[in-house]
């Protein structure tokens, strides 16, 4: 990359989600560590965690690092960061990072979820988010999973076998809810009811990047970017081809190291 | 004179013990009336701090004269409409007609006008759900536009004296509005109701518009003749006529000064309280000329000798600014700076033809607002003056249950994203919902960031 | 009556200290007796005092000066006084109540009743029930005097009245303070209220019997 | 209830000579509130965000319409360097004055608010207030008056000595006074309340007319003319009898004045037609007496205040006591809110 620092400048990006909170070491050519936790009710004291087992896991200390960027929603009560940067902008640059033809991304999180547009230099052209209610975030997913009694991993390899997607139209967890349990009660196979709610996510995410004018290639990032039968619904809504960058829950703190390091 | 700086409402406390004595003594409203105590108004935010305007202790403010000036008169308003009544005045409030037919209400002697609609300001600088709760109990809730704070207003009966007449507008203007109105009406206000005839677009014969429009102001005047006990006087109505195009006047030079090319030489917070003069004259059509007058002289100053703030870069049209001020100085923090808004009041902006018959100019005058025209229309005068303003991108803030955004936003927008213009799109939120602010913020930095590092690209 | 005398009482009364001091020393060279000195001179202006102070033309600050006069003379009468000579018509013990500690009205009501022959124990200010109690016991007052200026503490004059009533049911109680009245005085058993020091010394008078 | 005014709403028009539903009604709930609360007087006096919860949880037990800042009279004095007492179960009181010498007063300057004794207490609470109720609720920051804090500075009985014996230099305490009490005023303001002055030694019931009008009125008058400056609507409280000086009362600027013992008719016919009215069932009045007598002290009270026609305050001529029973404080405000000025809107 153009402007690179030599490596051996060593910069952190933290990234505190609603749900967790991750961290790496970034030498400008490689991650050389990472971790991750859970957010819980104190971002600053997960932040200082993630930070301190990240470095542990790189054998550095902490003087060695050359600047530390947090992002994320829990990035304004972090007072040991040098910087702070939004996880939209961050997602951007991580995911051009891992994945540089991406021109629209999708990144769904714990409470909310995104779709980007990248521009040719790898800048933000235009962004949607939906952060109003759960209804196309994680925790949607979670509570859903919750509902039919199984883990989200088991929940998403449930859907991902269905052929037949159900239509789930509520877009409120709670009437979702009742939608789903009147569809069991109906005798619907589960794995039809399971893939339902993951293609109604998809659809809401969709018709959020739709008013963007999205163009392919199209990237997926955020913890539920490891979910197979969401991948394949989103690319079904957007009818393109999904990529998901290896270890897609740290975009957003590849993307603050890196832009960490680009200022220094 | 100081260098222009954002100062908070502790440093303004601080800094009145420089404002003279003679200015506290001199600066009054309602100069044609024995001047009594109650007619000073200029006095730093401080003083509305303590009497329940919380959101002033976030706000940052222009640290001049002429702001202090401007934001006293504004904060003074309530205060003013009671003081008239309690003077012998005539109260009209003037609702949802976007400031067209306040001329022909200033043109009756010994009488004011104020809007109530503004009252949707009011939860906002007191981050206070009150009058909104009070607006839900008598069955206007969340779905409805914050204009339901007035309906809040009108039931309280402790936010402005019961109107003498209350003139309504009805047809192509805000339903909620019109809600409210007849709300009020059951809580025994006189309305009289004003109907603004369908929008059009460039190319209709507006000959019928006109004619419906006359007799709709025609009728107006007998309602307020009937009011006042006063004869309608076409001398007078001239003479207020061209006070009121000298103030229309004076706020698009003002907004045009506002896009200085050296640095952003007044706050978007004072440009709003500034073009909302436009509406109602804040109650005091002489005195808010004085006002608009020095605050003009002071941005043409700045202006021309390159004063302005610093590190504000990114140049942006709003188009509605919001009812939260807030956000309009977060966006100012985050570098950017507004050269150019665009408001639903287009009625205020049009100059009146003081030599045509009072009905056919006012008539005339109104065809021209630009609300009067199409949505198409209206996407185009936003995107003519991000041009002319040179702005890096554009903000447009609605109001979740508002009638008109929905079918005003999604064509800007899109005329803007086909255009290439950057855009960011919200509605504001009501006080007290801080995780929903919260994410208002995360998405103005961000559009900040993506600004900023598109600028910086093509700076090289 | 010696002119002397009433020329002390006029000191006193025009708060002129250093006037007092030497018409007390000249008392003293003249041979007049120092007690009689003090009874129609010094405690007779104050007797005169106490009458501005509730007719309302002296306050608590002209009160305080006169009575600095006052204890300017006294300083100099009192070591020449014959021990016996000066019979204290009773003993009054003093306090402001448990919680307050303002102390104007009880330092006028004990400086107006030592100058009118009483002796005075005075508790200070903050005086708990348990305090007055034992005050009771140990000097075996005629009367005890209860002072409060705060609203807040007239619950404790009530509960100090039980107290003492209990211990000993024949000493004699006034209340006196800002917030007191009549009523309240009735409504806690004490025997006598007082609007200010004057009506303090009359009915301190009363209370015992003694004619002035 | 759809158009119930709130306590802010009645306020504000009563300050701008327009009247409310009825008057407000505030009495003055000051350390009563840390019984409400059931904490100890000390860490009322002493923690601001206890004082807050405190108030806060008085207001909602009795619902009365206004938050009131004060623990002591002292609270300047002690800034500045007079030592005050404060124990378990107490109010501060003074224990030794600063100026033991006339000579020392050149030296005095203002405190810093923000750091000097207990004022940052009260700008805690203040602030604290502010944001959790500021909206509905005034709060009012009870500010002494520079004869009062010279007073604390001097010990009551020399400085009242002085006013008759060295009256330079009770004028020179009283300047500093003055300028200590424009400083904490300011931050009073600043953390969102409205100063409330209260000069309890200028009462009537310790100094006479010429020693209010040399000595204390001209400095209220000064303290007043500052916060005029601001556009401030002021109170002036003087506890004990006022009776004989209510004349003198508007001119000191006051814009609301509570007073003690005076009757309310008198008050109206010296300063009516100028000041606004805060009073006065006296505090002994909600102590053993019945209910009945509070009723009708209170009837007496409201029929006589509701004739002031610069408006009216249903309140205590002084301070809540603090064992005061609930029950007669519920009595008083209801009697209040039950009150009605003819509908004006």
């Amino acid at each position: 990359m153009p402007g690179m620092k030599k490596s051996g400048d060593m910069t952190v990006g933290i990234d505190i989600g609603s749900r967790t909170t991750k961290a790496l070491v970034w030498n400008g050519e490689e991650v050389l560590s990472r971790s991750m936790l859970s957010t819980g009710w104190t971002p600053e004291k997960s932040a200082s965690v993630a930070f301190e087992k990240t470095l542990q896991t790189a054998a550095i200390s902490p003087s060695e690092v050359k600047r530390t960027m947090v992002t994320g929603y829990g990035r304004g009560s972090i007072s040991f960061a040098d910087e702070s940067v939004t996880e939209i902008t961050a997602h951007a640059r991580g995911v051009s990072y891992l994945l540089p033809e991406t021109k629209t991304l999708i990144d769904i999180g714990g409470q909310d979820s995104k779709a980007i547009i990248i521009d040719d230099e790898a800048l933000v052209q235009d962004f949607a988010m939906n952060d109003r209610c759960a209804a196309g975030s994680g925790k949607f997913l979670e509570f859903l999973a919750l509902t039919m009694e199984l883990s989200v991993q088991d929940f998403s390899e449930l859907a991902f076998s269905s052929k037949n997607p159900m239509q789930i139209s509520s877009i409120c967890t709670v009437f979702a809810e009742s939608e789903v349990l009147s569809m069991l009660a109906e005798g619907v196979a589960r794995e039809d009811v399971a893939s339902g709610v993951h293609r109604s996510i998809a659809l809401r995410v969709a018709q959020m990047a739709h008013s963007l004018h999205p163009q392919v290639p199209i990237a997926f990032s955020g913890g539920v970017a490891r979910n197979r039968c969401m991948i394949r619904e989103i690319g079904v809504a957007l009818g393109g081809d999904i990529s998901v960058p290896e270890m897609p829950e740290y975009a957003g703190a590849l993307g603050a190291a890196i832009i960490a390091r680009e200022s220094l | 004179m100081t260098e222009p700086r954002q100062i908070d409402f502790r440093q303004w406390h601080r800094l009145f013990q420089q404002v003279p004595d003679r200015l506290v003594e001199e600066i009054r409203y309602y100069r044609h009336l024995p001047q009594a105590e109650w007619s000073q108004y200029l006095f730093p935010p401080s003083t509305h701090v303590v009497y329940g305007n919380r959101l002033l202790r976030k706000l940052k403010f222009d640290n001049s004269q002429a702001a202090l000036r401007l934001w006293g008169f504004v904060m003074s308003e309530g205060e003013r409409i009671y003081r008239a009544r309690q003077a012998g005045m005539k109260v009209i409030a003037v609702m949802g007609d976007l400031g067209a037919v306040t001329p022909l209400v200033y043109s009756f002697p010994n009488i004011v006008a104020f809007y109530p609609d503004c009252l949707w300001w009011t939860p906002f600088l007191m981050e206070s759900r009150e009058l909104f709760d009070e607006a839900g109990q008598l069955g206007l809730g969340e779905d409805c536009c914050f204009v339901r704070a007035s309906l809040g207003a009108f039931s309280r009966k402790a936010y402005f004296p019961k109107p003498d007449l209350c003139v309504g507008t009805v047809g192509a203007t805000c339903d909620d509005m019109a809600t409210v109105m007849s709300e009020a009406e059951q809580l025994g206000v006189d309305i009289h109701y004003f109907e603004l005839p369908h929008r059009h677009d460039g190319d209709t014969d507006k000959t019928a518009l006109s004619g419906y429009l006359e007799n709709q102001y025609q009728e107006l005047c007998r309602r307020l003749e009937q009011a006042t006990g006063e004869t309608f006087s076409p001398d007078r109505f001239r003479e207020t006529v061209q006070k009121v195009n000298r103030m229309r006047s004076l706020i698009a030079e003002i907004k045009d000064l506002s896009g200085a090319p050296a640095a952003s030489p007044m706050g978007a917070v004072e440009m709003m309280n500034m073009e909302f003069a436009a509406l109602s004259y804040y109650g005091d059509l002489d005195e808010c000329l004085a006002v608009l007058t020095e605050f003009r002289d002071l941005m043409k100053f700045r202006a021309n000798s390159g004063q302005g703030y610093q590190n504000q870069d990114l140049r942006l049209v709003w188009v509605t600014p919001p009812a939260d001020p807030l956000l309009m100085n977060y966006i100012e923090e985050l570098g950017g700076r507004v050269v150019g808004s665009e408001y639903l009041i287009h009625q205020t902006t049009p100059i009146i033809d003081t030599k045509k018959d009072p009905f056919e100019a006012l008539a005339e005058a109104h065809l021209k607002a630009t609300l009067m025209g199409s949505s198409a229309y209206r996407v185009n005068l936003v995107i003519e003056q991000v041009e002319r303003t040179h702005a890096d991108g554009v903000i447009i803030s609605g109001v979740f249950g508002s009638s008109h955004c929905p079918y005003e936003t999604a064509p800007i927008i899109s005329a803007l994203r086909q255009k290439g213009i950057p855009v960011l799109s919200f509605d504001v939120v009501a006080p007290g919902k801080r995780r929903l602010q919260s994410q208002i913020f995360n998405r103005m930095e961000a559009f900040s960031e993506s600004l900023k590092a598109r600028k910086k690209r093509r700076a090289g | 009556m010696h002119e002397l005398y009433k020329q002390i009482a006029d000191a006193v009364v025009a708060m002129q200290k250093d006037d007092v001091k030497r018409l007390a020393e000249q008392a003293l060279n003249e041979g007049l007796p120092p007690e009689e000195a003090i009874e129609k001179g010094l405690a007779a202006g104050m007797t005169r005092v106490g009458e501005l102070f509730a007719s309302k033309e002296y306050f608590v600050p002209e009160l305080l000066v006169c009575s600095r006069a006052m204890n300017a003379g006294f300083d100099i009468l009192k070591s020449k006084v014959v021990e016996g000579k000066i019979i204290s018509k009773g003993t009054v013990v003093i306090g402001v109540v448990d919680g307050d500690y303002h102390d104007i009205g009880k330092n006028i009501v004990k400086l107006m009743l030592e100058a009118a022959g009483f002796r005075l124990v005075d508790l200070g200010r903050n005086v708990t029930a348990q305090k007055f109690t034992s005050a009771v016991i140990t000097e075996k007052p005629d009367i005890a005097a209860l002072s409060t200026l705060m609203t807040t503490t007239m619950d404790s004059m009530a509960d100090i009245v039980l107290a003492l009533q209990r211990e000993n049911s024949d000493v004699k109680i006034m209340v006196g303070g800002a917030p007191v009245n009549e009523d309240f005085a009735k409504s806690i058993d004490a025997h006598f209220y007082g609007d200010n020091a004057r009506e303090a010394v009359i009915g301190a008078h009363e209370l015992l019997g003694i004619t002035i | 209830m759809p158009g119930k005014m709130n306590p802010r709403e009645r306020w504000s028009l009563l300050l701008i000579d327009e009247l409310p539903d009825r008057p407000p009604v505030y009495p003055l709930v000051t350390c009563h509130a840390a019984r409400v609360y059931n904490c100890d007087l000390i860490e009322y006096c002493t923690d601001g965000r206890i004082l807050a919860e405190a108030q806060l949880e008085a207001q909602r037990l009795y619902g009365h319409e206004g938050l009131s800042v004060f623990t002591d009279v002292g609270i300047i004095a002690e800034a500045m360097g007079s030592k005050y007492h404060l124990r378990e179960f107490e109010v501060p009181i003074l224990d030794s004055p600063l100026i033991t010498d006339t000579a020392m007063i050149g030296e005095l300057g203002p405190p810093d608010p923000t750091t000097q004794g207990r004022l940052p207490v009260y700008l805690e609470a203040i602030d604290r207030m502010y944001s959790a109720a500021g909206d509905v609720l005034p709060i009012f920051a009870f500010i002494p008056c520079p004869f009062t804090t010279a007073a604390g500075l001097r010990g009551v009985d020399n400085f009242l000595m002085d006013t008759v014996l060295e009256p330079q230099a009770a004028h020179d305490l009283l300047d500093v006074s003055l300028k200590s009490a424009i400083t904490f005023c300011d931050e009073c303001i600043l953390a969102g309340a409205l100063p409330m002055l209260v000069d309890p030694l200028a009462s009537g019931s310790v100094i006479s007319r010429t020693t209010y009008s040399h000595f204390a009125k001209s400095y209220q008058q000064k303290l007043i003319a500052h916060l005029h400056r601001y556009d401030l609507d002021v109170t002036l409280h003087i506890c004990g009898d006022t009776s004989n000086m209510l004349d003198l009362i508007p001119q000191t600027g006051a814009d609301l004045f509570s007073f003690d013992l005076a009757d309310v008719d008198s008050a109206t016919d010296a300063m009516g037609d100028r000041v606004r009215l805060v009073g006065n069932l006296p505090p002994h009045g909600l102590l053993p007496s019945s209910n009945l007598s509070v009723t009708q002290g209170t009837n007496s009270i409201m029929e006589m205040g509701l004739k002031n026609p610069k408006g009216f305050v249903l309140s205590t001529g002084c301070e809540v006591p603090i064992r005061c029973e609930a029950q007669k404080l519920h009595t008083l405000i209801n009697i209040g809110k039950n009150a009605r000025y003819e509908e004006v809107w």
